[in-house]
């Protein structure tokens, strides 16, 4: 599948939003200005962008939760002014300021941010399983990272989603890393895919750093999902330039990782290499770049503006617990 | 009026249930073939779409219906044995009673759990034990478990309606207790307590077989001393009420409870009669648990968990 | 690796004991002298045998829930006698009474048997560690059904032992059915050995019905396993001809299984297959056969008698509750 | 004496049980790298033998403490946050629970379960709920928690050498609280509860930082209110006796306790007290304890949850 210069332009535009709302996080972290805690995107942008850019609003997705699903939710349409006044305990904020990092988007079928890494996977069974039922097309998103895979969580939903011929697309963000730990101790594979074998699930390696290869995979598998072709994993091959969270050393197993490693995989900045590809294809020019760079900036400017503007959420005990359970 | 078995009367308000709302539909393990009456069957009327077997995995399991929910679906989720729902228990416990709340209410997850719970079969521990007590201690899950085959299809259709998760055991002890069950469609509430059994010198507050245990003690006892029964028919929410103007007659309270003493329900109970009702009170609240002990299997759990020589026992000993 | 004669005899004795001790559980049951359930292994039995006769005393071993580990504990060579007291609930059972089915005996290293499917996998990494730790060559033999490995604790064990290269054999007895549900409903690809790919951990498919072929799979997978060489998965092909548990209705789905499906399957009855190949390759004549029967039917005798003579446990109140903690 | 913190105690007792005894050694995720200061650097003395990160496999992670427990090793896992205890919870209560018991006590199983409790990083309810009442409610598992760095080391140390199943979590709310500590080998026992503090009026029983708070309030209310103060230290086993002749003394009790108010195991404590001290009460027990709601994220736990201002009232009210 190839793609339009208008999916290219969207796929770029996403891209470098969500990359300056992860810088905006961050800073706003190392000011104090969020809550909890925040678990950096930067270099990991492009994966969460391809996979949900070209979604429908009823499609279902499970957004990583590097960069706290952010790339991930505004590339599917989502207004995520009411996410940073939930990530700073407001009244505004999208969980009424109650959840922490554990926002929620129902409208946009973004159920959950569970904070039990891998426990994406079970309900995803439930969402493929209305989806199959409704038989109106809509697709499962369920993207996690290469860590969550070592939950056998992920072994269920993925023996059940092909039992089934579920509409589930397993999208696995690698990165090479969880926390302080490599993918190359904690998974005896080269690729994590490989573990769609165990269960005939086709499998897709792409380079998670190009968001044009991404998107390639991820449109070509949304259309057989929702075709009714049962399940498929994809795994994007990825970076994480930062620590894991905010605070965090960086660390590889006990050992700091070494300038030469982030010399290395920063060679491979997402923006840097999308802004090479649609200025050298001809899809975008310098200023038309330098304008989208700008209204992005200008966008998260209200965001912020917006949480700050909100009042704290302080809710009486009373109005609490009588929100517990639903009427 | 027609008498049924508690888990026909259980299977009952499934069928009702799934006949009245297509958005009803069980998972579990085996239900198609039916491990237990309950759902034995059922597969005929509703088909596979709505009667799903899933291979053991708790979790995927469970995520059906927690997913189908989020979904606007009303899933029933059959563990099977009670103990089975801890093998997905970061799911079924804490990610569900958060779900609602945390996301500032905008969402409710009706999710209806069930299990065959309790002691009776021999089996020890793992398929013996209770888990009301536990699934009571995390917020934001309503809890019930009925003891007479009028309660079981009452609960189980309020549980079915509610907007909220529920779990809703039942008793393994007593399924083939037949009662009373009207034909047409009614719900018991969750959240109302039902006097079994009027009396004057003591209140006994028990569940499920054990209430079947205090209401033969309570006879046995006619003439010497008179044994108020209540039935607290859910736990979450718990009716305070009922309980207290009881106390208000009878000043002594004897709370049976087949969960274990350390951190189960009974203790709950006690502390908040001491908190709203200590005025009421003649004498001390005694409960009758589960000792401090992984269920027993062989012949043990006649003599150890609560039974109606412990019961006895201890309304005696609170009159005395 | 071809067995010798004398490995062939032994294998066939265990195989004729383990058949002949489960009739006999199975008579029991019916006669009501069982307590809790019976899971019978007719038709099963030669997995287990195949897999425990040349284990050493000192290898770890979780006997699968069929047949409740009769045929793998014999075969390992431990004395069931408390076994049958324990299952009808006496003091001299291995477990003193208390444990219904949940038999230990852990001085042959068979620490458990979990009352919960799938809960034989976790433990058995720490078992594979502390083998490995040791360094004595200790090898995990963990037996269990197909239907177990729709848990996701059997990836996660599979994982962890992959990724530590730990002397663990993941020894499954595929006979089809997990209770009323049938592997091929269960599990999409044809062998659940399949998973064993996602791990990169090598696997073999052999015939279960054939104690022999079995048994040399086996062989090879513990020789190699003592070298370090890692984990294994061997996946036995084997049926079961009962009801899941007795007093269970004997369904496929949620219909009985058919005469003819009977007919077919009871074809390649292990005893009997054992008994012509024995007989064929002249290693055993039709008197000796006689003879093992004979033994194995007194020895089954001896079990029944220890049993029955035993006395009920019934520990006090009291003195159970001084035995919840270890001193 | 020097003062250490919390956290710097506890790896103190870890690094210290681990030179002891080489059967000793530590399982989690990410614990060779230190999410939490308690285990950071151990790596470079004990080496990756015995200093184990898994992948977040928590069933395959736990299983490797439990069957190298089997095996006569004594391993220590660490969950990291508390809840995450409950994705193999099946596993780690129940099946560990029963394993000495059920098997007829021949063989025991010295795991030791840590993580990091409780509210004060405003990251709610999933990372932030106790966990000592659910697993005391659970038979056959030690439950402790320490509220000082003398208790963390001691009570480490004395978890590490028992022969028995213990959880023993500390709240994330005080692991920097500094402290005397000795530089000496010495064991906190499991089971005996400390009065951190003299009094004559009312007793308060609490635990970590509840504890912490506890003191706090106590100093404000000095000359007003003499406020006892008890430490259980560990939960199960409970040392009643301590309590018990504190109530001789001031006949009034409040339990502070981080766990919810339904099932939590204050509700233990007040039923036990309730039947074996009824005589002993002027006033009902009074339980301070988290509402049942889960740990709500944002700026509501500060004042939901147990603090300085709900225990004053709970004392005065007790003491009116
Ligand atoms: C059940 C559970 N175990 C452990 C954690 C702690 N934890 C949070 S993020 C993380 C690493 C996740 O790695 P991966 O899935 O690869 O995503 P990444 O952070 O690399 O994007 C871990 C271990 C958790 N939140 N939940
Ligand atoms: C956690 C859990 N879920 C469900 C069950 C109920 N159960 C007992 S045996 C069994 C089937 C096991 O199938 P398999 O592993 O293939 O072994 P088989 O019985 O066929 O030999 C099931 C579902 C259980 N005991 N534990
Ligand atoms: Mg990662
Ligand atoms: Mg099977």
């Amino acid at each position: 599948m190839s793609l339009t210069k208008e999916q290219k332009l969207t796929l770029f535009t996403n891209l470098v939003r969500a990359d300056l709302y992860d810088k905006m996080m961050y800073r706003r972290m190392m000011q104090g200005k969020l809550i909890g805690f925040y678990h950096p995107i930067e270099g990991g942008v492009a994966p969460g962008v391809g996979a949900c850019t070209f979604l429908n609003k009823d499609d279902n997705l499970n957004p990583h939760h590097r960069g706290h699903g952010m790339a991930h939710m505004i590339s599917k349409g989502i207004d995520v002014r009411t996410f940073l006044a939930e990530h700073t305990g407001k009244e505004t904020g999208c969980c009424k300021g109650r959840s922490a990092f554990h926002f929620s988007y129902p409208d946009h079928k973004v159920y959950q941010m569970s904070g039990f890494i891998g426990h994406n996977f079970a309900p995803c069974v439930g969402w493929g399983y209305a989806a199959k039922r409704r038989a109106q097309g809509q697709v499962v998103m369920n993207c996690s990272g290469d860590g969550s895979y070592g939950q056998g969580r992920a072994h269920e939903a993925m023996l059940m989603a092909q039992n089934w011929k579920l509409p589930i697309i397993f999208f696995c963000e690698n990165n090479g890393m969880s926390i302080f730990s490599t993918a190359k101790e904690m998974h005896p594979t080269e690729n994590i895919s490989s573990l769609a074998q165990g269960f005939g699930m086709p499998a897709v390696v792409v380079d998670g750093q190009d968001v044009f290869a991404v998107a390639e995979v991820a449109l070509a598998a949304i259309a057989d999902a929702r075709k009714g072709k049962g399940p498929v994993f994809i795994e994007c091959k990825t970076e994480r330039f930062t620590e894991h969270d905010i605070g965090t050393p960086d660390l590889a197993g006990w050992e700091d990782r070494t300038p030469a490693q982030h010399e290395d995989m920063r060679k491979r900045e997402p923006v840097n290499l999308a802004t090479e590809r649609v200025l050298a294809d001809k899809t975008l020019t310098q200023a038309r770049i330098d304008a989208i760079r700008e209204a992005a900036l200008k966008e998260i400017e209200e965001v912020e503006a917006f949480a700050d503007a909100s009042e704290i959420a302080r809710p009486s005990e009373e109005e609490l617990l009588a929100n517990v359970f639903a009427p | 009026m027609r008498t049924i078995t508690l888990i026909g009367a259980i299977k009952e308000a499934l069928a009702e249930e799934m006949r009245r709302d297509e958005d009803v539909f069980l998972v579990g393990q085996d239900v198609r073939g039916g491990i237990f009456p309950h759902t034995k069957g059922l597969i005929e009327e509703f088909g596979e779409e709505r009667i799903l077997d899933t291979p053991i995995s708790e979790s995927g399991m469970y995520g059906t219906a927690m997913g189908a929910a989020q979904e606007g679906m009303r899933p029933i989720v059959d563990f099977m044995f009670g103990g089975f729902s801890y093998v997905t228990f970061s799911e079924c416990s804490v990610s569900t009673g958060q779900y609602h709340f945390l996301h500032g209410s905008q969402r409710s997850l009706p999710v209806v759990m069930t299990a065959g719970v309790g002691t009776g079969q021999r089996l020890a521990n793992d398929h013996a034990m209770s888990i009301h007590g536990t699934f009571a201690h995390h917020p934001g899950i309503k809890v019930a478990m009925p003891s007479t085959p009028y309660d079981a299809k009452g609960l189980f259709k309020a549980a079915i309606r509610d907007n909220n998760p529920v779990m809703i055991p039942w008793h393994m002890g007593i399924m083939m207790l037949k009662g009373e069950v009207p034909e047409e469609d009614y719900m018991v509430p969750l959240g109302v307590a039902d006097v079994k059994r009027q009396g004057s010198d003591v209140t006994v507050l028990a569940n499920s077989v054990q209430l079947q245990n205090a209401l033969k003690v309570a006879d046995k006892l006619d003439g010497e001393i008179s044994v108020e029964i209540i039935d607290p028919r859910s736990f979450v929410p718990f009716d305070m009420e009922t309980l207290l103007t009881s106390l208000e007659k009878t000043n002594r309270l004897v709370v049976v409870d087949e969960d274990w003493e350390s951190g189960g329900f009974a203790s709950t109970i006690s502390a908040r009669v001491m908190e709203q009702g200590f005025d009421l009170l003649d004498a001390p609240v005694t409960r009758v648990c589960m000792p401090n002990m992984p269920v027993p299997g062989g012949y043990m759990e006649e003599y150890v968990a609560p039974n109606p020589d412990k019961i006895e026992a201890a309304i005696r000993n609170v009159c005395a």
